[in-house]
């Protein structure tokens, strides 16, 4: 009777090789289809995958020493220097020649890529700081002698790891407080609205200055506080397509059918919703990153001489002869940014059902 | 009544194909048909057959890229309107070509008032008409498709109209500029037979005051028998057989033109025992709407029900018919408490009126309803797969995965949609087959108590029957009830065993069906039934509704 | 009560509690803050103190201020003189109580340092604030809106990739490394001297015909606003393409086709209503946040004192008055905001209401 | 209106006061030799700085003033010369009169001084202005009232000031330099509180016209009485503009827009790129340096004994040996600035290089089983470092130092020997991130011994108050300078032991030392100066060897003792340049020389 019933394939359901539902496949296939996403979910990956075994890719120390027979792989474990016939009890430093020659004398190492991490001081850098890019550093080194590429993929992997997790987090707790505010409607929206408010006009200054003076703030601590603060950025929108949605058609037919009210609105609503929700994401993830940026801007940010983007760009900004900070700063912000953007248009391609494979 | 002239539509060939999942569908293939001023030509054929599709090329307005036309010309006027530029099919559109969308209720813009969506209709093409004038000339309109109160109703959004007052604004619309061709595609299956009466006269008597052709499209043989000149008749996207009305009806050809023409909504209501328990009881329901005015003072209310009783009881059917706008809907919707409403309502002898939504959600299984507007009832990013198990999912946990699955497809099986549509959505489909899973939706669960609201207004007479088949089918096993609304009596009067007549929010008649169908008491059922019946009059293919 | 008036006259009525919840709030946490307007007033004294933005540029003295300053500190008369002075030698609840009092009758107190009251200090600043809001907002909005509908329209063609090219490059560039490379290039010694680098208005402001005064003004707001602005395009423009993406497709729009109207008719008289609801409706917030929060770097950048500034500063220099004033009227302003906004959501799209849903 | 010293008396009538040595003008001189009394007067002096104003109030913390305001606007009793090394002459005061003890002064004003709303300034305005001056105030304004303990009106134009010590000269300059308030306009405005109200002076300059927190114009009033005093002789030659931004970097661009004239060098960052530009290689920009002959500012990274961690000297050495200045001074202070090694170089006080001398090893002596052995022989000079080699060898000198000290490293960590647990150490910065690059290399270091450092940065307000309860480990601050040219009596609130203790000292390190005690005692009481001078190397040498702090630059980038300035070639300066350091931005000997100005005018193509 249909025009494909006929035809077009045969009618059996393909078997259950793959654990994915149709749906998911035939999203996975719009998603693939939108070449800019898709290449942009690889690079993506593989960048953040590079970034997570920084250690392994820019390091001041040997990934493999061998020496005087035995072996030992300082990238993960720390030898003191008189495991190599030194002085210090402390850990060896690796970059110091006297080290250098005690292991080339009795064995051998192999070194990462690059071989500065993003706290190492290049001790024997020629020229004045900041310095610019060179065969010795790529990218050039900061105002510190520090490499600024070696800083990058550290602060690549700290700041997407935050922005993830923050962005994650927040708008969970963001869209679920905007879905029950829109949805329910009535006492429940005005409370949950005048709580946000108040919450919203916390000093927000002021709890980091009290944090950082009673902890040392560091990658978790820092997340709690903004935490406590991001998540209302996606409330409003949501609340607002959940207001208009719950008075639609299917929304009754949902609850014709019985559906719980977190079903109807986490199943029906919110893929409707989620417009704004999807924009949002690379912005909100980005601002996460900024966010921390002007914290470590402000000073209140991760603990000094981590490897923070805005600890970069602040540099950029104090030695404006030193275009490559500023320059390296923002080419990472703008590349994740497309990234993110790019994978948001495909994912919201993918969720669109008039948008065919 | 065909006068003869210069073709005013030619449409050769013409191919639609849509892509979906992965694959082409050949919605429409190589149909052929033309149209001449003042003509009618009707497209009649198997819901899903690709009638729409058709239609909608001539104005040009499928969702390209994801529809194509492989090949085909279309040609108004000898102009070629495939792939013509934006311009000048805007000059076409809604002027010289204008069209009633299959699905009025999801056709109009939201957050506009009616008027004005008409008053913009009007504007565009006429700009020199002053607002003052349109208004007065869109009031006019809608009074002449039968809308009552239209000085009041056209500052109203479209969420506040019923189906039938909907579909009203949508032919006022594309009447407004006067077009040369109206593409009406089903333009009355939301209207009770008393107004689909008047619109149908007042086509024609546009078409003779000014000439317009018209490609109607419709599943309502009796309609196009009192309208049509020629008649094409679709199936699987092909034109299969062509002609003069009368030569076509009276002598089909084609295969499947005998079956459209064989099948209609067959049988009587079961017999039932002679009391059985009360399955929905409501005493003195009323919902009334607050008219909004400026910042959501109600101005007053609009009292779409205003004192209902009824009952019904396990294993039979009751029809609701009356009037478009006279709140069977709504009627329908507070009795499964899915809009605010006062008085009692007791389900299988509980009360649930006062239960808040939790409490209601036990109940939800063995109450079930068909949306009056199915495209609006889907939700747009679920596949139909996922709409269709989900009450499966929610009341019937102990299904696996492909036990649901195959339910799902057994149960679209029987309302006759075959075929890899599982993972399709909703807009991918034909109005008809729209309905048809609405109607698995609801039924899916095997519920005691069934609203069907308008569940056959989108169906072939075959696909009709078949569903009709299947309610009186469920019945007998598994003794479901049913609250039937309908405009369409004859379906009403196969399958209900009592009648409501329904008008302004009130009950007018409540009886046996026989015995309303044969001797209404009150005046409004009276002409109901005789506008019904002089319909079907000049159908004498067709058997009368009354004996 | 009932509709929507009744609405807004609870949401009116509960503005107080939340106002009073805020204020609460922030003077417990204040209690909690480390230095105090004393410390404050002490580092001024031993000529420690720099400003509230040093940080911003690194720009701490290498020096002291005041060389050869040899305070130890403030003597404990003094010390106390000042808690009378700022009223901490009362007990917690009794500030907290006069608090609560002055602000019911919108008193908000005088600055602890400057001899200014603090509704005259925020008000003198709106200028700068309104100048940079207003302007900002109208500019990302006239080109963001558009430019979103533009590129759903024409989704995936050069235009939409080109276009979130250039959006995204600008939002990548932080605004204050960008506002500095304008300065450098456009009003400093090595490239173009064409714009001023500081205020709002020229010093001879007062000596200009109207017209001059427009253009004066204009003159030295471009680089700020283009500052601002370069990274608000991103956000809006993204927000404006996708949702006019999703409502594209929908049987209205097709309605609207059907009726012959022009492209843009169909895009600005009927989608845009239905897509831009959040983006209108997110409008007041917008500017409340623009106002009083995002363009303190810029302000600091461009010497423009705008109420960021202000309260950032009062905020480092525990000029709790100002920082409390300052925020109570940055409530107050964005209570009415937000109601303001989900009037707009009604007036937007009339189904929408705020009831309770029970069925 | 000089009298020589009445030796029978004691008391001295003079036109000056110098605090150490002799005057170099005698009584009824022209005019300084540092200024040029032929200069022609006009045009203006556009100047700059970062940051902003808020009030004209100059008595008040409550408000920032603008710079310039105290010597140009309002006046001070006497004024410094600035080619001596502590010698003042009369202004407002005519002369001073002083008894052999110190023990007050006694000033007659000058009957021609008026404020600019034409009242004449009386020994009521000196007592008011005291008063003032001991009861609230900025820094620089109560140091002349704390001087003060009772103010007197000896005679219709005579007012004598009763000092709080005795044979303190510096107390004296102090009191000297009282800046003088009109007290009819004071009594009448709320002199504690920050205004914008255009204040009253008797100075050279008034207030024009003001763009509040942006800008100042200050013009030279026709009508100023002290036009022909020596001290004014050549001075005060254009009006002044100063200009304030709020940004560092927009406040450098527009220098070299030419938005303003003169700029006194704080950072050696632009340099650099300043010197490669066509104007500064075509002499339109002038960098100027000169010499000052005051004991040299320099940071230091201050060490809180307070924590018994450095409680020991050992320890306290290694930090010497681990902070790398010569790496330092090369790559972040790209190659400027210089260092110093010991508290007062550039002064009688300077020890550098010199064993301690018969005088010293008498204040020594006592001490000397407390004392290490350096402080008996020329100081060492600072650890070297600055090449990896030199690096490793003072590294493991440091590792030593600490290990003799009694802490073992377990885990590769430094731990503390009762508590195991590993030692980590707070070093506190101020609000600006410039700083931090000062010390990355030195924490570098000490985590190579194992230590941990945590670099807390906080603003203002809680750097004050952690600084007030001593909640820091290590932290970089300015050694607090001698008010004049050499220490007095406000070193004791920096060394003395009670300073540990109290809550809120310049103690900043916890120097406990009776040693100390001792020699800052005699220093500050003594009255020859070469037993002060004696003492306060003693002293220098205690501190030097106890290493409370860790030198570090130089605070102007030029090399130590010199200061420097850039500007735009359109300026005449006199032949002799002072030797003080001495406040820039007023600049009041320069001229505008026209010739110059139109040249730049020419080749700059605009007005400057
Ligand atoms: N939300 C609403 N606000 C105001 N009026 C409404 C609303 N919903 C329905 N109405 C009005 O209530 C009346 C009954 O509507 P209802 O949809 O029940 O009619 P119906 O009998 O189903 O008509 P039809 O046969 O055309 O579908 C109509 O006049 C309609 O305009
Ligand atoms: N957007 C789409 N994507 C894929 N398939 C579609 C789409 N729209 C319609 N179709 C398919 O095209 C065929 C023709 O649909 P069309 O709406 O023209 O049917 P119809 O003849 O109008 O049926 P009905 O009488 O039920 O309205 C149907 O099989 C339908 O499933
Ligand atoms: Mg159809
Ligand atoms: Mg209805």
């Amino acid at each position: 009777m249909n025009v494909e019933a006929q035809a077009l394939e045969p009618p059996v359901e393909p078997v259950r090789r793959f654990r994915f539902t149709p749906l998911t496949r035939r999203r996975w296939a719009t998603f693939r289809a939108h070449k800019r996403g898709y290449y942009s979910l690889w690079i993506f990956l593989a960048l953040y995958l590079v970034s997570l075994c920084a250690e392994l890719v820019a390091n001041d120390k040997p990934l493999f020493v061998w020496h005087k027979g035995g072996a030992y792989v300082p990238a993960l474990v720390a030898y003191p220097e008189t495991a190599f016939g030194g002085q210090f009890e402390t850990e060896a430093d690796y970059s110091d020649p006297a080290v250098q020659k005690m292991i080339a004398d009795n064995g051998w190492a192999i070194w990462p890529i690059i071989p500065y991490s993003y706290k190492t001081i290049d001790y024997d850098i020629g020229a004045e700081l900041p310095d610019g890019p060179s065969a010795r550093h790529w990218l050039g080194t900061d105002d510190q002698g520090r490499d600024v590429l070696a800083r990058l993929i550290y602060g690549f992997r700290l700041s997407v790891s935050f922005g993830l997790l923050l962005t994650v987090f927040s708008s969970m707790i963001g869209v679920a407080a905007g879905a029950v505010q829109g949805f329910f409607g009535g006492w429940t929206d005005l409370l949950l609205q005048r709580a946000i408010e108040i919450f919203q006009s916390l000093p927000l200054l002021y709890l980091l200055i009290i944090v950082s003076t009673m902890v040392q703030p560091g990658f978790f601590t820092l997340l709690g506080v903004l935490l406590l603060f991001s998540w209302m950025a996606l409330v409003r929108v949501v609340r607002a397509e959940f207001l208009r949605a719950r008075n639609l058609e299917y929304v009754r037919a949902a609850r014709a059918l019985g559906l719980k009210n977190g079903k109807i609105m986490f199943k029906h609503i919110l893929p409707n919703a989620m417009v704004a929700t999807l924009t949002f994401l690379p912005f909100v993830l980005n601002a996460s990153i900024t966010t921390l940026t002007s914290l470590d801007f402000l000073g209140f940010g991760l603990p000094r001489g981590s490897p923070s983007l805005g600890e970069l760009l602040s540099q950029a900004r104090n030695n404006l002869n030193a275009p490559w900070l500023g320059v390296s700063g923002f080419m990472v912000m703008a590349i994740m940014l497309s990234l993110l953007i790019f994978i948001g248009e495909a994912v919201r391609d993918a969720f669109d059902p008039r948008r065919a494979a | 009544m065909s006068e003869a002239g210069t073709p005013l539509l030619e449409v050769e060939n013409l191919g639609v194909n849509f892509r979906s999942e992965g694959r082409i569908i050949e919605a429409v293939k190589g149909a052929t048909f033309t149209l001449r001023r003042g003509e009618t030509l009707s497209l009649v054929g198997e819901s899903g057959s690709g009638k729409s599709t058709a239609a909608m090329s001539i104005m040009q307005l499928l969702p390209y890229p994801i529809a194509s036309h492989p090949t085909g010309s279309i040609r108004l006027d000898g102009q070629e309107l495939v792939g013509a530029d934006e311009r000048t099919m805007q000059r076409v559109r809604g002027h010289r070509i204008a069209l009633v969308p299959q699905e009025p209720l999801t056709s109009l813009n939201p957050l506009h008032t009616i008027d004005r969506q008409i008053i913009e209709s009007i504007r565009q093409h006429q700009p020199d008409i002053t607002k003052e004038a349109a208004l007065a000339r869109t009031i006019e309109l809608l009074k002449l498709v039968g809308l009552r109160d239209a000085e009041n109703r056209v500052k109203s959004y479209p969420h506040e109209l019923s189906g039938g007052q909907r579909q009203r604004v949508m032919i006022a619309m594309a009447l407004a500029n006067e077009p040369d061709l109206l593409i009406a595609d089903e333009p009355t299956t939301a209207l009770d037979v008393t107004v689909q009466a008047q619109v149908l006269d007042l086509l024609q008597k546009l078409q003779k005051q000014l000439g317009m052709a018209m490609l109607l499209i419709t599943h309502d043989l009796g309609i196009v028998r009192k309208m049509a000149e020629r008649v094409c008749v679709m199936t699987d996207g092909v034109i299969v057989e062509a002609g003069n009305t009368a030569e076509v009806f009276d002598n089909p050809r084609h295969a499947y033109t005998k079956k459209l023409l064989d099948a209609e909504p067959r049988g009587r209501p079961l017999e039932t025992a002679q009391e059985p328990a009360c399955v929905m009881e409501a005493d003195d329901l009323k919902v009334h709407f607050p008219i909004k005015g400026w910042f959501g003072k109600p101005r007053g209310h609009v009292k779409a029900v205003d004192g209902i009783s009824i009952r019904i009881r396990r294993g039979k059917t009751l029809g609701v018919v009356g009037e478009s706008g006279s709140g069977k809907s709504t009627m329908g919707l507070a009795l499964l408490r899915l809009i605010k409403s006062q008085g009692g309502i007791r389900f299988c002898e509980e009360p649930i009126d006062m239960r808040n939504t939790k409490e209601m959600r036990r109940f939800r299984d063995r109450m079930q309803i068909v949306f009056q507007d199915p495209f609006a009832s889907l939700s747009p990013r679920l596949t139909i797969a996922q709409i269709i198990e989900e009450g499966l999912i929610n009341f019937r946990p102990e299904l696996g995965r492909q036990e649901r699955r195959d339910a799902v497809r057994q149960m679209l099986d029987e309302v006759g949609l075959r075929g890899n549509i599982l993972d399709r959505y909703p807009h991918e489909f034909s109005g008809g087959q729209r309905q048809r899973i609405a109607i698995a939706r609801a039924i899916i669960l095997k519920p005691d108590f069934v609203v069907l609201d308008e569940p056959t207004s989108a169906l072939d007479m075959s696909v009709q029957g078949q569903i009709v088949d299947l309610l009186r089918d469920l019945q007998e096993k598994h003794g479901l009830t049913y609250l039937f609304i309908s405009h369409d009596l004859k379906v009403v009067r196969a399958l209900a065993h009592d009648i409501v007549v329904m008008k302004d929010g009130h009950v007018v008649e409540h009886g046996p069906a026989d015995g309303i169908f044969e001797s209404a008491s009150s005046a409004y059922t009276k002409e109901l039934i005789s506008a019904a019946f002089d319909l079907r009059a000049r159908d004498p293919a067709m058997t009368t509704v009354s004996s | 009560m009932s509709g929507l008036i009744g609405y807004i006259l609870r949401r009116i009525l509960f503005m107080l509690p939340t106002l009073l919840g805020i204020v609460t709030i922030a003077f417990v946490i204040i209690q909690f803050v480390p230095g105090g307007p004393i410390d404050q007033i002490a580092a001024r004294m031993s000529g420690e103190a720099t400003s509230a933005t040093a940080n911003f540029d690194g720009s701490a003295p290498s020096g002291p201020v005041d060389s050869g300053a040899t305070t130890s500190g403030l003597p404990p008369e003094v010390v106390k003189e000042l808690e009378q002075l700022y009223g901490f030698d009362r007990p917690v609840h009794e500030r907290y109580f006069k608090m609560l009092k002055d602000f019911a009758t919108f008193d908000l107190g005088t600055s602890y340092y400057k001899d200014e009251k603090v509704i005259d200090l925020i008000l003198s600043k709106m200028p700068v604030s309104v100048s940079l809001g207003f302007w900002t907002i109208l500019l990302t909005y006239l080109v963001s809106i558009p430019l979103g509908i533009r590129k759903a329209v024409r989704v995936g063609t050069a235009f939409d990739n080109w276009t979130s090219f250039l959006i995204i490059v600008g939002y990548a560039i932080p605004a204050f490394l960008f506002a500095i490379l304008l300065i450098v290039f456009f009003a400093g010694g090595n490239f173009w001297n064409l714009f001023p680098s500081r205020g709002l208005t020229s010093d001879n402001w007062e000596e200009l015909s109207a017209l001059g005064k427009i253009g004066d003004y204009f003159w030295h707001i471009t680089l700020p606003i283009l500052a601002i602005s370069i990274g608000a395009f991103a956000n809006l423009t993204m927000l404006c393409k996708n949702s006019t993406l999703d409502e594209i497709n929908k049987q209205y729009v097709t309605t609207a086709r059907a009726k012959g109207l022009s492209e843009n008719r169909v895009l600005y008289g009927h989608v845009f209503r239905n897509a831009m609801m959040i983006v209108v409706a997110g409008f007041p917030h917008a500017f409340i946040t623009i106002l009083f929060a995002s363009s303190l770097l810029i302000e600091v950048i461009f010497s423009l004192d705008g109420i960021g500034l202000l309260s950032f500063e009062a905020a480092m220099n525990r000029d709790y008055p100002v920082m409390l004033g300052s925020l109570f009227m940055f409530s107050l302003l964005g209570l009415i905001a937000n109601l303001l906004g989900d009037i707009c959501y009604v007036l937007v799209d009339p189904r929408i209401d705020f009831e309770r849903r029970d069925v | 209106s000089t009298s020589g010293p009445a030796a029978d008396t004691g008391i001295v009538t003079s036109h000056g006061f110098a605090a150490f040595g002799t005057l170099k003008y005698p009584a009824g001189f022209k005019h300084f030799d540092y200024t040029n009394p032929d200069a022609p007067k006009g045009g203006v002096f556009r100047s700059a700085t970062q940051g902003y104003y808020d009030s004209f109030n100059i008595i008040s913390v409550m408000g920032f003033p603008p710079f310039g305001l105290e010597p140009l606007v309002f006046e001070k009793l006497m004024v410094r010369s600035l080619d001596e090394p502590a010698s003042q002459y009369g202004r407002l005061a005519e002369s001073i009169t002083y008894p052999k003890d110190l023990s007050w002064v006694e000033y007659r004003l000058n009957p021609r001084a008026r404020f600019s709303d034409g009242k004449p300034v009386t020994p009521e305005d000196v007592i008011f202005s005291v008063k003032v001056a001991q009861k609230s105030g900025r820094p620089l304004i109560r140091r002349s009232g704390v001087a003060v303990r009772e103010a007197l009106k000896t005679g219709p134009r005579s007012v004598r000031l009763i000092l709080a010590e005795k044979n303190t000269p510096t107390l004296v300059a102090s009191a000297n330099e009282l800046t003088v308030l009109p007290k009819h306009f004071y009594e009448k405005t709320d002199f504690t509180k920050a205004t914008m109200q255009i204040p009253v002076g008797s100075g050279p300059y008034r207030i024009k016209s003001f763009s509040p927190g942006r800008s100042v114009y200050m013009e030279r009033r026709d009508d100023y009485w002290g036009k022909d005093m020596p001290t004014a002789r050549g001075r005060y030659n254009m009006d002044i503009r100063y200009d304030w931004y709020r940004d560092l970097a927009v406040y450098a661009e527009a220098f070299l827009a030419g938005d303003y004239d003169f700029r006194m060098d704080q950072s050696a960052l632009r340099w650099k790129r300043e010197e490669q530009l066509a104007t500064f290689k075509r002499g339109d920009l002038v960098r100027s340096f000169i010499p000052y002959r005051t004991p040299i500012s320099y940071q230091g990274l201050t060490i809180n004994t307070r924590n018994p961690f450095f409680a020991d000297v050992r320890v306290r050495r290694a930090m010497l040996h681990a902070f790398d200045y010569e790496w330092f001074q090369k790559h972040i202070l790209h190659g400027y600035h210089g260092r110093v090694s010991n508290y007062f170089e550039n002064s009688d006080f300077d020890i550098k290089g010199t064993a301690p001398s018969a005088a010293e090893l008498k204040l020594l002596e006592p001490w000397r089983d407390r004392l290490p052995p350096e402080v008996f022989a020329a100081p060492k000079p600072l650890p070297v470092l600055g090449t990896r080699d030199r690096q490793r060898t003072n590294l493991l000198e440091a590792a030593r130092l600490i290990k003799e000290a009694g802490y073992p490293i377990e885990n590769l960590r430094l731990v503390d020997p009762k508590t195991r647990q590993p030692i980590t150490l707070d070093l506190m910065l101020g609000y600006g991130v410039s700083q931090e690059k000062y010390i990355t290399q030195f924490v570098r270091n000490l985590d190579r011994l194992g230590i941990t450092v945590n670099i807390k940065l906080y603003d203002n307000s809680t750097v004050r108050q952690f600084t007030a309860r001593y909640d820091y480990d290590l932290r970089i601050s300015v050694p607090n300078l001698p008010t004049l040219i050499a220490p007095g009596n406000e070193m004791r609130n920096e060394w003395q032991s009670d300073g540990r203790t109290r809550i809120d000292s310049r103690n900043l390190s916890g120097v406990a030392d009776p040693a100390v005690d001792s020699l800052l005692n005699t220093m500050v009481t003594a009255p020859e100066r070469d037993v002060a001078v004696a003492a306060g190397r003693a002293m220098n040498r205690v501190l030097v060897a106890g290493v409370y702090s860790v030198p570090m630059q130089h605070i102007y980038p030029a090399p130590t003792g010199t200061q420097s300035f850039t500007y735009w070639n359109k300026f005449g300066r006199p032949k002799v340049e002072p030797v003080n350091t001495f406040p820039f931005f007023m600049l009041d000997h320069w001229w505008i020389d026209k010739a110059k100005q139109d040249a730049l005018r020419k080749r700059l193509g605009k007005a400057i």
